[in-house]
């Protein structure tokens, strides 16, 4: 199986900010992401969970985003703007993709 | 007057509440699923909204309806003005983390309001329907008094388009007004349709509401310890008498009936817990939630809920010569 | 009997699904939780099971059972024919997205059932308990028919044993049946034991779950703005009054009440918006789902629900003399 | 007796759970989202714990209740050992994982309890309404003991002092004892207030509650085929009655009503599936869950459902010699 | 700590394909898997959200399968059995597992 | 974007343990940690779904844990201790972070 080799961000952010960053990274060029729910973590911030929530003050989710390594800066650069002031971490790794034509 | 203090404070809607708080202080791992709780409090709000458009329906409308909106309106708007000089004085929380609260405070708490329909419904005080309008405009203006705050200090916000938007068609605006405007369109025949769905069960949804509320406070107070100083725990019990002052004397120059009194103070006392904090999420991100969130939901809503709205209750009657 | 028309149209429950309709399209946040939803579903199935088993129990069962099931078996085997040489006359949507339509409008929609239901209830028209089992039946032909229509332009379906058991045993055909059965078995007795869960808040349930389908359907619409042409827009507003009248046809021939008329009539119009779309994933997996999902959850569910179930009723009324 | 025996085999409770198991067996994708599996189990315990409550506000407290309590602290911590026994004798499963399975048969499955509660209420039986507290003191004692027990065979359990936290505090435990007391303290008017919805829907929650047990029962025996050889299949049809003769000794010692001598006949005969399982997989994590799990939830809870509460009933009331 | 390298394998697919990509993969002779929700998503066919949704028609999940290097060829000829048709991503990256007899 | 090498650690744990398993990473010095919910899986003791259940024994959750190179030794051992006698599986992979003061 080829696999084609590209870069997968995964961004931890607050829950309200969710759909400002997925715009923000489309606009970017990326041409996908995935958003996982989360259930609770901790940071600098203390120790939350979701458990009986109602409010999306307190909730966060993490976007997953698989993209060619040319375009991984651009991406950063349009999170970053998103996160910044935000509660939330940005990892990336390398990886390899199917179907490279998708990305 | 202790019987009925009394009679409140050990209500299962209040047991319930307490019940929470307990299980979160004993580490109990008792919780209600996020959906679950998401679930009831829309049925909250949709019962809410339907009955008092129902309520509309049935009793007419008067022109104190654009009277009390305009009033709620300006509550909304200005308490935050008196809950920001009020914590600045009391406490040494700085000028962004004080407009945060402050937004809280002009803005409501739809439980408290419910939880004020149910104790005015047990006395058996009528109140207008349309009050339900009424809270749904109270949560915005808030927002926008504390933002204009945290300018005039020389910070900024983040307030895009995008933020407005979420503000004025969040959720539970858009469930209470539509329920309240599809009660009021479908009058008594579409109560009668649903009120073994809204009326019957609402008790009891309010019971495990607010067991889970209990919990999500305690668990939030636990989490805190030591975010907030004395001065600001008095200023979260001083407010709501404050902002419930200020209801009653717009409710009094309206001349609102008894019970829309009470709950126009409840609003008014009340600062919300949902909206307000997601909002400030994305305009403040700087404010610390603890802070906010804490005194909301740990400190103000329990006060309201336990002494607040009894007290309220019971001077509305007194002014307006009611039972 | 437009009085009637405007009596549904102003009923909660039509009202519920404009508001989550206009909700979608403010771009409010509210939302209904996944798990939410699923227990709602899950509740109308099971409690429009129950009911049409304990109405069985009550009424006996004649041959026209019989008839009833091979009728909707035809119908829904049928009926993607008719859908897929209509949709290819009005639209340029090609052979395989065709066939997928033509599946979902031969199989049914349980809610689109529900709402009839609920009409001709408040219509005080009674009806077979046993149209569950034909609605439950109706449920699979359609996709055969349309993976037939598939293989005959030659284009390949991924149908493995796995499919055909998810199709016949899918959740939904199982909870209406296996309740249909637990009310038959029941009865009356039953039926009394759980009414006050199953009949007393039925009407509500219903009105919330239709706000999350006027969400659902709202947000679909506005993603896929631009994927259906007017021909395509047309099929889903033609073909359920085409459908309706197959069924009445049926009707007419079996010799059903008014009541099952209208329910036989329903059934043949509505289109599946849940277990055939996951089927189609499965099978045909190069087919569009925002042609099939918008035209079966953003048109004609709506057609149905406001115009469509009022219509059915009224002309089965007329057709077979009744109120 | 047959008829009464028929009568519950038919009853819509019993009626679901057979449906869960059917639909999991024909492998049906049916499933209860697991928030609302929680948020009706949360329902079960808050009305079962008020309704107890409420009980013992109405008929007053007598010595009994603290003999009760003894009995069943007694019950769940000596049940252990002869489950133990039985097994070992029995079976070929080794000391730990019989220790593992001792501690759900001392333990309780409090739907088994509830499903009690419904049956003595069709039969118009009263009951004690501090059984509720019995139940939930039954809950923990059961796990000291299967871990003394694995401790003298010389193997290690991983117990810190959060797990006895952990055990001692569950959910399902304040959750029972905090609305018993919440019904205890508020009585009849509190039952009134919310009895609309912790009387009227209980029975349809439960059956949708025990759908949802048909299905992971059914779904846990089809994935741990061949685990259970017949030695143990044997034990948990054997275990139950014993445990229920256990239940019925102290029962006739305390004096208990016949109500109250069939509840703690199924308390005693019915084995845990929430909290002692999560207990044992902190506390003994090399004993297998399937094992404990299929045996409790997929053999004794279905046996007891079925056979073993309408046996109880009939030999308390025999022993009694009430109707 | 010692760590012994392995290959961590993400596929995003639709929850209706989501039994056949497990049964295949474990017909190529895979230990394990972890199967998660995904609330929303984009890509070329379309945003996406679970919000409100009954039907597993419109929905993701995320399977994620951790395996040796030499099974990972066999792995991902299997997956892309099931997934060539549909919708969906595939990634793979290097990883260092703990107790290396699981795999 | 500068981006500072890291380590992601995703460990997949009984939800039975998660706490346990935090309150360890947290004394083992490390300043975050996500936890994600799961759907299912499989693995050497059998495959598992989480629908319908009540219980927390039969559940699992993801936990997600960036930290900086050198203190992924002390993580991985602390983790150790708490998931050893327990099923689960523990992997590790490079990464790059941003804003790596928070680590
Ligand atoms: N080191 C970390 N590893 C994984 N997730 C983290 C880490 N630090 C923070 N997070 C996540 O990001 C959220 C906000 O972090 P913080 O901004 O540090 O408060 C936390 O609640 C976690 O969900
Ligand atoms: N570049 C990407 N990164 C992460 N997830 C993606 C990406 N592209 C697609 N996906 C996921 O795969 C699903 C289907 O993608 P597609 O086949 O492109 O429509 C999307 O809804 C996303 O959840
Ligand atoms: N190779 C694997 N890849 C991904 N997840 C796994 C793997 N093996 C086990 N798991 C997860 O860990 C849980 C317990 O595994 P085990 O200890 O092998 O029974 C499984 O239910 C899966 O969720
Ligand atoms: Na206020
Ligand atoms: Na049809
Ligand atoms: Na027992």
């Amino acid at each position: 199986m080829e696999m084609h080799p590209a870069k997968r961000v995964e961004i931890v952010i607050e829950a309200a900010m969710a759909s400002r960053l997925t715009d923000a990274i489309f606009e970017a060029g990326v041409t996908g992401y995935t958003v996982l729910p989360v259930l609770g973590g901790a940071g600098r911030s203390g120790r939350w969970t979701r458990e009986g929530q109602v409010s999306r003050a307190a909730g966060m989710v993490v976007v997953i985003c698989l993209v060619r390594e040319e375009r991984v800066d651009t991406l950063l650069e349009a999170a970053f703007k998103v996160v910044e002031r935000h509660i939330g971490v940005v990892s990336v790794n390398d990886c390899g993709v199917m179907r490279a034509e998708r990305f | 007057m202790l019987d009925l203090a009394a009679a409140n404070l050990l209500s299962p809607i209040i047991l319930s509440f307490a019940l929470g708080l307990a299980a979160a202080f004993l580490r109990s791992d008792l919780s209600i699923p996020e959906a679950v709780a998401k679930g009831m409090s829309i049925y909250l709000l949709f019962a809410i909204g339907f009955k008092g458009g129902a309520g509309v329906a049935e009793h007419g409308v008067d022109l104190r309806l654009i009277g009390a909106l305009v009033a709620g309106l300006v509550l909304s708007a200005g308490l935050p003005f008196i809950a920001y000089a009020l914590l600045r004085a009391l406490s040494k929380i700085d000028s962004l983390n004080a407009a945060a609260v402050a937004a809280h405070y002009g803005s409501i708490s739809i439980v408290t309001f419910v939880a004020a329909t149910s104790l005015i419904d047990t006395r058996g005080i009528d109140s207008e329907g349309y009050m339900v309008a009424v809270a749904a405009i109270m949560e915005a203006p808030a927002i926008v008094a504390a933002l204009w705050l945290v300018s005039r200090t020389g910070q900024t916000s983040n307030t895009d388009a995008g933020l407005w938007r979420e503000i004025l068609v969040n959720g539970s605006i858009v469930l209470l007004v539509g329920s309240f405007i599809i009660g009021a369109v479908t009058g008594k025949d579409g109560l009668e349709q649903i009120s073994s769905f809204i009326v019957a069960p609402f008790q009891g949804v309010l019971c495990l509401f607010l067991l889970d509320m209990g919990l999500v406070a305690g668990r939030g107070l636990r989490e805190s310890r030591g975010v907030l100083g004395g001065g600001a725990v008095a200023f979260g019990l001083l407010m709501p008498p404050i902002g419930a002052t200020c209801g009653l004397a717009a409710a009094l120059l309206l001349g609102l009936s008894t019970g829309g009194t009470v709950l126009l103070m409840a609003l008014a006392a009340s600062a919300s817990y949902i909206a307000v904090p997601a909002a400030m999420r994305v305009a403040l991100p700087e404010a610390n939630p603890s802070i906010y969130l804490t005194l909301s939901l740990g400190v103000t809503f329990p006060f309201n809920l336990t002494i607040g709205i009894p007290l309220y209750a019971t001077v509305a009657q007194a002014v307006n010569g009611g039972g």
